[in-house]
């Protein structure tokens, strides 16, 4: 594999583009893998990334039924933050930040890492303890996390609407300044093209239709392309886990719901960091092209239609607009749809299932982004040793059944009222 | 946006309405606790028909079955609640 | 806009439509719900008469009436609205409830050039405030 | 003169604009574009990457180029289509994305250094920690962008509006006409949408809109229309919207959207003075505008004879007709077959020659306008937002619109009565310069690029290569983009994929999408029934939710903290009065009411006697706290229910679930009263003396029940307390409740005591040990965890039994409430450690200063807390450099016995 560098795309300059290598390979399924990862978004690759990196197995397969990184990974807001509140999250969302830090470098893929700070902003005394609630939950675990006064959050952001009268009136703000936003797409093209150099096959255009079973124990994956053994199976395909674990006869706790996001036009630079609330469920961000990135509530009823409810964006707008009014004449070029797999206590799963050489990553909610390359980091561990990983042990299959579930919001088993 | 026909106040707009859970994750009073947990955590979740209870909240506040495509929005039948 | 005061929901558990005295306005708010209006000094004799088949309870301390008047009344409830007010079916005697601008609302035409909505107290600045920016000749609430 | 210009005659050009700081005028239905090309102006943009020199190549809202900043302050906006802007007096437009001028942009540099800048470079490099990169991107995001958002707040207003029709006729060109025509004549109720301000006709009994973009298409024929009253940066009239969004429902959606003609690809294809064909046909029919005097015409097929019509009859010179096809139509102009342009060259407001493949041979036209036309496209967005499948047209080269899972249809053009087109490989000498999308600089030779390296999907290609994604989302170039991936690949357009088409089909305001939640009102504000009571006193207001409540009553100048100490420790000594009306309250009335309620509460209520009360909580279904309250026996079959005003709704729809689903047997009615009883507690030693004064009558002991009158107002009395003082709280119909308001003011202050806010509220429950919903009952928490579980019933029964049978719910070390005291402020939220360093082992949920005495209390969430009882541990605020000591204790610190608020 070429390497890629300032040096060659000098050199590449000079002699039309031509001599790049392809990213990835377009190879046909083998027999078997040792490890078969279904689903060719970021969470699958980066998976196989590190079991092939980290594990030293190099017999595996990324199978995807569209195209890598056409799912979340390729439809959500960018953010990458780890300041959450519950300490099994904010631990491996921020391992997960730690390895964003030197993505780009260790896939030798730029993938546009941008640490320009993510900030909360609250809108009473009440929001500004819980802010240090949380910055508190974060600091005492060693993970950055720092209040800003009102006069600090103007100076952050001077376009905000600082007046006593505002409808969400600005009482200051707590912010992550390690995190930031990422480009999506990147992601998915850097951890496939490593993946791929270190031998793993990422097969595109492959469908799982169903497992291959020997008594209660999976041995494989049928396919459109036909059969393909395994000696282990992960399922990776957060949006769709519902239907796939259903093919080995297995009910999750996900219920699969559309979440929207929008971009504007392209514009200067207006907001140089990522504003979330902690009263709001609005987010907003400009992305390197200049557009204003926005998102808002998912639909809270089950759905894979990718269409969304109108309701919803005109909500994250005017709740954009009351953070921001210069966003009102900014004009809204494109949304779309992602599908989330909301799991039952907003937690991930990342873990074994009653079904013998069966894992299952999923239930991300709407917060799977981030957790990229962390979240492959633990399933490659599940998968080459059949044993989880410290940091994924308490996101296990069995927790709701046991009681253990890690609810950030507090809201329960409803995943609408997250 | 859905238009779902309330069986009261005919054919209305999806604002109006709420989600609740599925019809097979009602647990119900008597039944036993473990049963009740696992029906609680347990959904088909299927890019196809499903059973959902709905609520009609901000129109006549009833409870509403709703048989609907989860890929198509089609909503195939709609009746009143009934144990 | 003024308190609506005088209202009583009556909840009926066969759904069988009540029989109230003369003078008493009855809306049918939900399938099994009444709105008795202007029965408040008739407490008493409902309660005897309703017995076991249903309940009353007091819901007119918390209800705001805006009355609408003016033929623009229907182009009025479109704004932030998601219901067909403007479908001429929906006429006297008929009311609706919906949601406006957020606001969870009781839609009640009492005329042509009339119409009454009815919502909780503590929304009537919010709508008011909706009706009086957007009242573009329309006709606003009185 | 060459060039663009006004054709002579015609009506005086009355309306005056600027752009770029050059007065200009223009005629009353102008488009900016129109106005600027009769003014000889061509070159009007720089492109997004290249800073290429752009000009006007459409008409209509497809345009990619002719993009410019309208208006001014508050109003501006920026990349708006200048073809789809019509001028009014004193329009001010600027130019974007150059700099320090359009004539001289230093950005055309990134042209130079093009053969660096390809697609994705940025992928290849900027390595380096993750602070490096933010270096480099600071000069790319400052690279990036297009026109420069305002910085003052919009002073406009928007509009949401709800319709509702038989059939919406999107597109007020012939065939649209027809359709609302044959709906109408049906008796159906019609709503046409036409884009520009005319049509072509008017038809009686149809809801009109013009100016307006059928937006979206999404389910079950919901449609959003926006509407504009004004043009960008205009003033609207006052009293009115700026723009409107329709919020349309249709039982049957038509489509005439039409079709956009697509431009051909050759080097030098996106030079000022390159036009489609029809829009060349526009500019002289609508505006009287020539867009070119010496012009040669590229074409795949027959429709652009009729643009040489009309450049001749306009005055204007045919120079050629190049025709990629064998033969063409007759035509008494120049005509050559098999030809196509290969390349332009250019003068600053139009083209100076145009190079063409003629045959075996090439050619050099002088000519100041090329008129490309590469076939045409119908306009299948809306069709295919809706789920409609598309079908391809191999006359067309286009896809059409097949089978609809909604009630849409398209006619006309939108369903592909098109020219057909003769299909030509392209052969592109010089990739590099045949732009393919032209608002993002996308060229051949990088989708060539994109394609060896394996971005072969065509979302990858794309992703990769920002082809469509610009403000146009590539209406011009996305079929141009697929012939050509097709034929790199050796595969049919078809096979080649397609992307998906998602709202809005053109950009739409962020004022319009919010309507009239825009500006302050993004969220419906409740306002409490005795507002206006506590407004006379200048309250410190305090959010929850979407209500305001006082938080304090600070007389002068004293700070929150003094008046709430104040306020409360008034309740301690005297009394007070606090507004509690927001609490949730039902009336839960029938023969199985306590059958009913004791499914709902997880503690007993049916042995409750008549006209007595008693403390209860609700669990959710997974057996976590789920609210909290009071639960009163009016009569034998009645009871009033409170709970938290926070999960007011939420509760309302849990009563409703129990009530509906779970035992729809029960004859029992549920009336949710919140807004119905306005509520006031009075609370100190002194409040059974003051309301047995007030009300003439003897007052009920604690947890009882007693009607009266205050102010002649009738009262409902209920003897709770939550401070820990001896209390009442007293129910007034919302309405009426001022005067009730009023006489215990004057009684209380008489007593020495004063109206208290949610932060007395606060420091008096705090002390005495309270819980509260959202700060110790945080979702999280089972009735043991907060030591109420000697309050389950024992019989079960109740929503949540089951689930807190789970046995993670028993461990140990689960975090359980706990009181924690200290000589010094306690930080409200801080974490509980054993010291710096070490792990944390819970938090604080409340904090308050000892109402009366020195000290600091607080109740806190501690891992295994209840056995922990004496332990001395550090409350920490890293994030406010807090922090204090604090021994464990049980979680009540005032009248641990109980007596006061019996006494």
């Amino acid at each position: 594999m070429k390497r890629y560098s300032a040096l060659a795309l000098l050199k590449a300059g000079l002699t039309g583009q031509r001599g790049w290598d392809r990213a990835w390979r377009d190879p046909e399924p083998k027999k078997s893998y040792d490890v078969i990862i279904i689903g060719g978004g970021g969470h699958g690759l980066s998976t196989a990334y590190y079991l092939a990196k980290v594990h030293g197995i190099r017999n595996i397969a990324v199978l995807e039924k569209g195209w890598i990184g056409g799912g979340n990974t390729g439809r959500n807001t960018t953010i990458v933050r780890s300041n959450y509140r519950q300490k099994p999250l904010h631990d491996l969302f921020d391992f997960a930040l730690n390895l964003w830090e030197g993505m780009s470098d260790e896939l030798n893929y730029n993938v546009m890492f941008s640490p320009r700070g993510a900030l909360f902003l609250g809108h009473s005394d009440s929001d500004m303890t819980m802010l240090a609630q949380r910055g508190d939950a974060l600091r005492c675990d060693g993970i950055d996390a720092e209040l800003l006064s009102r006069d600090q959050v103007q100076k952050l952001i001077p376009l905000l609407d600082m007046s006593a009268s505002a409808r969400f009136p600005i009482h200051g703000g707590m912010t992550q300044r390690r995190g930031g936003t990422a480009r999506h797409d990147a992601v998915a093209w850097g951890y496939a093209r490593a993946a791929d150099a270190l031998g793993v096959d990422v097969i595109q255009k492959c469908e799982v239709t169903g497992f291959t079973m020997d008594g209660g124990r999976v041995t494989g994956v049928e396919t459109n392309r036909g059969s393909i053994g395994a000696g282990r199976v992960g399922i990776c395909v957060a949006g769709n886990s519902g239907p796939v674990a259903a093919m080995a006869g297995l009910k999750l706790p996900i219920e699969a719901q559309t979440l929207q996001a929008f971009v504007t036009e392209p514009i200067k630079p207006m907001i140089d960091t990522v504003i979330m609330s902690q009263s709001l469920h609005c987010y907003i961000s400009q992305s390197d092209k200049g557009g204003i990135v926005l998102g808002g509530d998912p639909d809270q009823f089950p759905s894979y239609a990718q269409r969304g409810l109108p309701a919803r964006i005109e909500k994250a707008a005017a709740e954009a607009i009351a953070l921001v009014p210069a966003l009102s004449r900014l004009r809204m070029v494109r949304c779309w749809s992602g599908t989330t797999d909301m799991s039952f206590d907003g937690s991930p799963i990342i873990s074994g299932l009653p079904v013998d050489n069966l894992y299952l990553n999923g239930g991300w909610c709407y917060g799977g982004f981030k957790a990229t390359p962390a979240s492959g980091w633990c399933y490659a561990h599940l998968l080459a040793t059949g044993a989880s990983h410290a940091l994924a042990a308490p996101f296990a299959f069995d927790r709701f059944a046991r009681g253990a579930t890690i609810d950030e919001a507090g809201v329960g088993f409803m995943p609408q009222l997250r | 946006m859905m238009q779902i026909d309330c069986p009261y106040c005919g054919p209305r707009a999806q604002v109006e309405f709420a989600y609740e859970r599925t019809l097979d994750s009602i647990v119900t009073l008597d039944m036993p606790a473990e049963e009740a947990v696992s029906r609680l955590y347990a959904r088909a979740n299927p890019r196809g028909l499903d059973d959902e209870l709905w609520r009609h909240s901000f129109g006549c506040r009833q409870w509403l079955v709703l048989r609907r495509h989860r890929v198509s929005h089609a909503i195939v039948s709609i009746t009143e609640y009934a144990p | 806009m003024a308190a609506a005061g005088d209202v009583i929901a009556l909840d009926r558990w066969d759904a069988a439509p009540p029989d109230v005295a003369a003078g008493t306005r009855l809306l049918q708010v939900e399938p099994r719900r009444w709105w008795l209006i202007g029965a408040c000094a008739q407490t008493d004799t409902l309660t005897a008469q309703i017995g076991d088949t249903g309940a009353l309870s007091p819901i007119g301390g918390g209800l705001t009436r805006a009355t609408l008047t003016g033929a623009g009344w229907r182009e009025v409830l479109t704004i932030s609205g998601c219901f067909d007010v403007e479908d001429p079916r929906f006429g006297v005697g008929k009311i609706a409830a919906t949601t406006l601008h957020h606001v969870p609302v009781w839609i009640a035409p009492t005329g042509d050039e009339m119409c009454e909505v009815y919502l909780a107290n503590s929304y009537a600045p919010t709508l008011h405030e909706l009706w009086s920016r957007s009242a573009t000749g329309q006709g606003g609430p009185s | 003169m060459s060039g663009p210009s006004r054709i002579p005659g015609g009506a005086e050009s009355t309306l005056r604009f600027r752009f770029d700081g050059v007065e200009y005028r223009a005629r009353p239905g102008d488009t900016l574009a129109a106005a600027l090309l009769a003014n000889g102006v061509g070159r009007v943009a720089r492109s997004f990457k290249y800073h290429r020199p752009r000009g006007v190549m459409a008409a209509g809202v497809e345009e990619p180029n002719a993009l410019v900043t309208v208006g001014v302050g508050g109003r501006t906006e920026p990349n708006t289509r200048a073809t789809d802007l019509y001028v009014y007096d004193g329009l001010v437009a600027v130019s974007q994305n150059r700099w320090p001028s359009l004539a001289f942009d230093l950005g055309a540099i990134n042209g130079i250094a093009a053969p660096f800048l390809a697609a994705g470079f940025y992928y290849k490099t900027f390595f380096g920690p993750a602070s490096r990169w933010m270096l480099y991107e600071k000069f790319i995001r400052r690279a990036a962008g297009m026109g420069k958002a305002p910085t003052a707040p919009d002073p406009d207003a928007y509009e949401h509006r709800a319709a509702f029709c038989d059939v919406l006729v999107v597109g007020g060109g012939a065939a649209g006409i027809a359709a609302a025509r044959k709906a109408v004549a049906a008796g159906e109720r019609v709503i046409l949408v036409e884009q520009q301000r005319a049509l072509s006709g008017s038809i009686e009994g149809v809801r009109m809109l013009t100016r307006t973009t059928a937006s979206g298409l999404w389910d079950h024929g919901f449609a959003t229309l926006a509407e504009r009253l004004v043009e960008p940066g205009q003033t609207p009239t006052p009293g009115q919207p700026a723009q409107r969004l329709w919020h349309v429902r249709a039982t049957r959606i038509v489509l005439a959207t039409g079709a956009i003609e697509r431009p051909l690809t050759f080097a030098g294809n996106d030079r000022p003075g390159v036009m489609l064909s029809q829009a060349v046909r526009s500019y002289i029919a609508r505006f009287d505008v020539l867009p070119g005097e010496r012009v040669v015409i590229a074409t795949n097929n027959d429709d652009a004879y009729a643009t040489a019509d009309a450049i001749a009859a306009a005055g204007g010179e045919v120079v050629a007709i190049l025709d990629s096809r064998a033969s063409g139509p007759a035509t008494h102009f120049p005509v050559f077959t098999d030809a196509v342009p290969l390349s332009t060259s250019g003068q600053t407001h139009h083209l100076a020659s145009v190079k063409a493949r003629v045959g075996a041979g090439t050619r050099r036209f002088d000519a100041d306008l090329l008129a490309v036309s590469g076939g045409f496209t119908p306009v299948v967005h809306l069709h295919s937002q809706a789920g409609g499948k598309l079908d391809w047209r191999e006359d067309l080269q286009a896809f059409v619109p097949g089978a609809s899972p909604q009630a849409v249809s398209s006619v006309g053009a939108a369903a592909g009565e098109v020219p057909a087109i003769a299909a030509t490989v392209a052969v592109l000498p010089d990739p590099k310069h045949s732009f393919i999308d032209f608002q993002n600089d996308v060229t051949a030779s990088d989708l060539d690029l994109a394609w060896a390296e394996g971005y072969r999907s065509v979302e990858h290609l794309k992703r990769y290569t920002t082809l469509g994604m610009a403000t146009d989302q590539g209406k011009t170039s996305n079929m141009a983009a697929l012939a050509h991936l097709a034929s790199v690949a050796g595969v049919t357009i078809p096979q080649a994929g397609l992307t998906t088409f998602r709202p809005p089909f053109t950009p739409l305001t962020l004022g319009a999408l919010a309507g009239a939640d825009g500006g302050g009102h993004a969220a419906p504000a409740r306002r409490i029934a005795l507002y206006d009571r506590h407004q006379r006193l200048n309250p410190l207001w305090q959010p929850l939710g979407l209500w305001h409540r006082p938080r304090a009553y600070p007389i002068g100048d004293e700070t929150l903290h003094a008046a709430a100490l104040r306020e409360a420790r008034a309740v301690r000594t005297t009394a007070g009065i606090v507004d509690v009306s927001t609490l949730a309250k039902f009336a839960v009335t029938g023969p199985d009411a306590a059958a009913f309620l004791e499914i709902v509460c997880a503690t007993g209520v049916a042995k409750l006697a008549v006209g007595r009360g008693r403390y209860t909580f609700m669990l959710r279904e997974d057996g976590m706290v789920m609210d909290d309250g009071t639960v009163w026996r009016i009569a034998e079959t009645r009871y009033l229910l409170t709970s938290s005003t926070g999960g007011a709704d939420r509760m309302e729809a849990h009563l409703s679930y129990a009530h509906h689903v779970l035992a729809p047997q029960l004859k029992v009615s549920v009336v949710a009263q919140q807004e119905h009883f306005a509520g006031i507690a009075l609370a100190g030693p002194l409040s059974r003396e003051i309301l047995a004064a007030l009300t003439g009558t003897e007052m009920p002991a604690h947890m009882g029940v007693a009607q009266a009158a205050i102010a002649g107002v009738p009262v409902l009395i209920l003897a709770a307390s939550y401070s820990g003082e001896r209390a009442f709280e007293i129910y007034a119909e919302g309405h009426l409740a001022g005067p009730v308001w009023d006489a215990l003011e004057v009684a209380t202050r008489a007593a020495g005591g004063y109206p208290y806010g949610l932060e007395a509220l606060e420091f008096l429950r705090i002390e005495k040990g309270h819980i509260v919903i959202g700060a110790e009952g945080d979702g999280r928490t089972t009735p043991h965890d907060l030591s109420l579980e000697k309050m389950l019933r024992k019989a079960g029964g109740f929503i949540g039994a089951s689930g807190l049978t789970r046995p993670a719910l028993a461990a140990a070390d689960r975090a359980q409430l706990v009181g924690l005291t200290s000589d010094t402020p306690i930080p409200e939220g801080a974490m509980l450690i054993a010291h710096d360093g070490a792990p944390v082992e819970g938090h604080v949920t409340s904090a308050a200063g000892r109402v009366i005495g020195t000290g600091a209390v607080a109740l806190g969430l501690l891992g295994g807390g209840r056995a922990r009882l004496g332990d001395v541990l550090l409350a920490s605020s890293p994030t406010r450099g807090q922090s204090a000591r604090v021994t464990v204790t049980a979680p009540v610190f005032y009248d641990v016995e109980g007596t006061r608020y019996r006494e």
